[in-house]
């Protein structure tokens, strides 16, 4: 077992960087449109966001195929965007249509979508790291060799589920990464706060699996990590834990009034914003020139763009359906 | 199927059948919980068939009943048919966030894309001088629950056949094992080849008053529909089996035959499952009442060990008896 | 005593100040759950108590809803007076086991040697498109419990004051409060200086129907009153305020005024507390009935997030009144 | 932190040892007579024996003060016995008396004294330790010094909610000592298919406390590891875990058939028992002569003795006292 403060050395640059640029910009300029629409009351519910954290959704999702499954938390707007679920189906969940990802019926905090194997939003902390050793032990016992990422936050490492469901995926060899998103904090409560043992890799490995700690505000350290997880997950050795630091820029929701930290610490975690580096760093390089980065950049926009407008072009569920969707056996011959 | 002869077929033997038949028929089913395995199953319930199917089918679980739950409903959105056996309905309390928030939820919150075909087994109910922390009867809260089904066998042949029809049902089901039946003994009906869940039973028809029940109350509310008969009160018995969705048109068919209700719930009774009986037919068949719905259901108190306040706090067969004749000498 | 002016206190204010209060008072009681300290609340009604009370009275818990919910169970076995904050009542069903099988058993089980002084406050309810997992009503369940004290404050008096008669009472007391109460304002009577945790109040005396309902659906029914008095229907609004043990009499008193009931419960329909309102005055009050005993509960769906979908699942204001005048223009 | 895996160098003898052998022959010839009993059908019921594990409580209790707590499971015949709860209270609770230590309410699982400090019998595996948490920080927060022992065994270490309170003890630096009775199953479950990571110290020392484990069958190395658990607990370090290797010589309860463990590992452990070992080196050091173990033994048979006629002259709660002790408002002048 690997000791589990060894952190992965940043690693150099890959031709995959200006796909992560992609991905990382995609989910920020969402992110940034959601706060407007949020604002005009377009958006409702709990609203997590994700912005500072998007070089770990990019670089850990980066390593899985398509078969691969995901499991999120309710701060999932990045998880799905980097799963591949289309911008416009998220946006339109969000505004409570059919359109949407899970037809309006979820919202912000419970985005699915079965065919690219997202398995989404729970809204109950550590709620979903049961069901990914579920989805595991599927594969497993049918001899497939995909592999299951969940992902969850280092508050979530304090419930006991967590814990149970570290060791049954160990005890079973099953096909997990788990990706534990350390920001810090969870909603208000400091890390130091919420773990007597604040190095949570040691948690992970305590349950009997590889275990490390990787710079989650490196995009490449994020995908380095990510592809070294879903090998060994892949490869039949079992489960294994990846604790990536990050931190989130913006306030837990959008009802938190951030007493808990100070603005000169949001600041400096700012200095270390993913995106700009790794902007500077392919310019620097040359791998990609000041045209691709604003290109990219205009694509994303409308991307983003063309996402609202199908929102807003959506339709809504009628009332007659509100118990729609509570038995399967409704769906025999229904969709 | 079943090898034990038809008369003396245990209800732990015919779960038992239940349980092999599934793993015989289903490739994709398989039973995860504690001490499923090498121990046998805490009630017996499972022994031999981890020699038969191996230990990747009858799967031995570590005391994580909210993982294993969550686990079984997870492997079920992978394509599997899991069927998880916990312990008892007390120790369910800890995986019931699981039960509720996800399996019931998924199917709905993802707009329909989340079937979670799992089945649930759980022992429940009192008599055995368990005491406070494992003789609850929560089987009521499960039925509270839109998106799960709960079904409570109280005959040989429900025992034998439900989790066959569960396993064919595309949602979560519940169901609850009252522990009180496993060594009870009765034949089994050797040409049915299966039940459905949708549907109440009346065990015993009858024009005077109508006894509703289900699961380990069964039995005792037979038997007082006998002594009842003896003093010449003609009683029908009700099995309700599916706990939710309630079978509304035998309740009412039921008590326009008898126009007397009294319901027999095992559980506490502010809250029971009871209680939703009373309201069904307030809504529904006040005017056919000639008198008042009468609940016969546990004393409202944490189980006493003490074998004599156990058996006090429990529905009886006398109690069952005495509440019928007031009821039915009560003019309308 | 509160700081608000009476015109204008919301509930946020009135259970902060009830907090508050009982940190003054009661130097044996201290608050914990998740954020209640740093963070200000979730919801926050705990904003400022731990610049006030410090630390180690204002106790943020880390993640573990089972185990701070045990600890004060036993931090009341210890002498002292442990406020348990969770956040909501779906995060309580990760407690539920400490409070089920621990808090209300522990009497019980010690033979009257281990009385558990603990007061547990949680949010309930829907209403803010916090979809599936986030919206339900479970007090319902906890009122199940024998062993359990349970209210639900509706009114802001309540709001103030239910805490401290909370701390005084030797069982352990759940107080659940409906989110949507939390930014309504009303005045606070500056005479009361404490509220009972026994009786059901009336909130408005009428004579020809009651409306029975509690927490987040009162505002609604007394609204709903408001509307049939316009249409000459004089309702009468009970609040039941405690929810275990249910105030019986006051149930029998309000149905011998007016002879017919609508019960308004924002739980789900099936296995509801309004279900045990209908199960009591179909056993206490039959024969005082003019029609059979009507709910409007919410419709038996995991809460969707889509605004128009959740307000068509609720209670309504209107879907009352409909409600009402069906029942008061059928006849006896 | 002590490294999770040190075990505690078996100690010399002390003068404790004649006490140490009394509390081990009092529980075994208590719980032999109970099996009686219970065939015989006058203890009815879950029934779960302690024998072979004796060292562990009689080696953990020796170390507490009266007013130091214990919180145990359903399997705390010894555990109680060892705290001073009078035999004969014991029993007649078995026999459901009003006698019993909890009036005949809670039977062999809810074994209750709280003059003696003892909280006994919890039957939900695991449900135990939130609660010792928290009569720690009743202490805690009182400025008390007084310690509370938690006892579970190695099958409670898979419950999530174990590692909540660890993580919460911890946090808190509570005065909690958790010794796990890893008696290597858990019902029929053996340790290697509960847990991934069997090294059950290791998890206690994940959750950031000190933790080591020892052997559980040497009555004077727990001694020895519950005074220096107690002691550092009392000293306001915070809470620290043990593991104590031991073993149940009898069926997990009184309906298990053993179908998961052969004969021949029972007879190895049962070689390995601690009474006969304690008595053996006793006599050999001139400690105590062969008529003080008599005369030891048949005060024990004398006290047993006691317990069961008391017992059996119990009497019974009358019925129309069924629902007492719901709501302590009864209490109020009751008792
Ligand atoms: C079981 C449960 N308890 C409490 C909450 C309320 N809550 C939502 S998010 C959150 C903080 C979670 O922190 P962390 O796991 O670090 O994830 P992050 O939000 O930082 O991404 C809390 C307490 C919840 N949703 N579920
Ligand atoms: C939460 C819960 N799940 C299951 C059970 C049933 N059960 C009782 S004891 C036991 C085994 C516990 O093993 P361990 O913790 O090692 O203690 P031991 O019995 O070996 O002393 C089980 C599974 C229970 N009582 N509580
Ligand atoms: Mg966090
Ligand atoms: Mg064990």
């Amino acid at each position: 077992m690997s000791t589990p403060t060894a952190r992965a050395p940043a690693p150099g640059p890959t031709a995959e960087d200006p796909g992560l640029l992609r991905t990382m910009t995609l989910i920020r300029r969402f992110e940034e449109r959601c706060v407007e629409l949020y604002s005009a009351a377009r958006i409702r519910g709990f609203m997590h966001l994700y912005i500072g954290e998007e070089a770990v959704a990019a670089g850990v999702s980066a390593a899985l195929r398509p078969d691969d499954a995901v499991v999120s938390t309710y701060r999932e707007h990045g998880h799905a965007l980097a799963k591949g679920v289309p911008a416009r189906a998220v946006m339109a969940e969000m505004f409570g249509r059919v359109e949407g990802c899970s037809r309006g019926r979820g919202g912000s905090m419970h985005l699915f979508d079965v065919a690219r194997r997202f398995y989404g939003g729970n809204a109950i902390v550590a709620g979903g790291l049961p069901i990914a050793v579920g989805l595991a032990l599927a594969d497993s016992m049918a001899g497939r060799d995909r592999v299951t990422v969940c992902f969850f936050g280092d508050g979530a490492v304090a419930e006991g589920v967590c814990h149970e469901s570290l060791n049954l995926a160990a005890l079973w060899r099953l096909p997990v990464v788990f990706a534990c998103e350390n920001n810090r904090y969870a909603m208000g409560t400091a890390l130091e706060r919420s773990h007597a043992q604040t190095d949570l890799a040691v948690r992970g490995a305590a349950s009997g699996m590889p275990a490390w700690a990787c710079d989650g505000m490196d995009v490449r350290a994020c995908a380095e990590s990510g592809r070294r997880a879903v090998a060994h997950a892949r490869s039949g050795a079992g489960p294994c834990f990846v604790e990536l630091r990050t931190y989130r820029f913006r306030a837990h929701s959008m009802y938190d009034p951030e007493l808990y930290r100070t603005k000169a610490e949001v600041e400096e975690w700012r200095r270390r914003d993913p995106l700009p580096a790794l902007a500077a760093d392919l310019l620097a390089r040359g791998t990609l020139t000041a045209d691709d980065v604003e290109r990219l950049g205009a694509d994303v926009e409308a991307e983003v763009d063309e996402a609202v407008a199908f929102a807003e072009a959506g339709t809504l569920e009628p009332v007659a359906d509100l118990t729609r969707f509570v038995s399967a056996r409704d769906l025999r011959g229904a969709r | 199927m079943t090898a034990a002869t038809p008369a003396g077929t245990t209800f732990r033997e015919a779960f038992r059948e239940g349980v092999r038949d599934a793993l015989l028929r289903d490739p994709r089913a398989f039973v995860v919980g504690e001490d499923v395995g090498r121990y046998g199953g805490c009630f017996g319930v499972t022994r031999g068939l981890l020699e038969e199917f191996g230990p990747e089918r009858v799967r031995d679980a570590p005391l994580s009943e909210a993982a294993f739950t969550g686990a079984g409903i997870g492997a079920a959105l992978g394509g599997l048919h899991p069927i998880v056996e916990i312990m008892t309905v007390n120790f369910a309390l800890l995986a019931l966030d699981q039960l509720v928030n996800n399996a019931a939820t998924l199917l709905h919150m993802s707009g329909g894309q989340l079937p979670v075909p799992l089945v649930v087994r759980m022992t429940t109910g009192a008599g055995r001088q368990l005491a406070a922390q494992h003789s609850h009867s929560f089987e009521g809260w499960f039925a509270h629950v839109p998106g799960l089904r709960v079904v409570a066998p109280g005959t040989i042949d429900d025992a034998r056949w439900m989790l066959w029809a569960a396993l064919q049902d595309p949602d979560p089901v519940v169901i609850a094992e009252n522990g009180a039946l496993y060594p009870m003994t009765a034949p089994l009906d050797a040409s049915l080849d299966g039940v459905e869940l949708d549907h109440a039973a009346v065990r015993r028809p009858g024009s005077d008053v109508s006894l509703v029940t289900y699961g380990g109350s069964l039995p005792k509310v037979l038997e007082a529909a006998d002594v009842l008969a003896a003093e010449g009160v003609d009683a029908e018995v009700l099995d309700l089996r599916v706990l939710r969705p309630l079978d509304d048109a035998a309740l009412l068919a039921t008590v326009a035959r008898t126009h007397r209700v009294v319901v027999v719930d095992e559980a506490w009774r502010s809250g029971s499952l009871a209680a939703e009986v009373c309201a069904r037919l307030m809504e529904q068949a006040f005017y056919e009442l000639d008198a008042p719905v009468v609940r016969v259901c546990s004393a409202e108190v944490p189980m006493p060990y003490a074998q004599h306040l156990e058996q006090a706090a429990l529905p009886q067969v006398e109690s069952i008896v005495r509440a019928v004749r007031e009821l039915v000498t009560r003019r309308g």
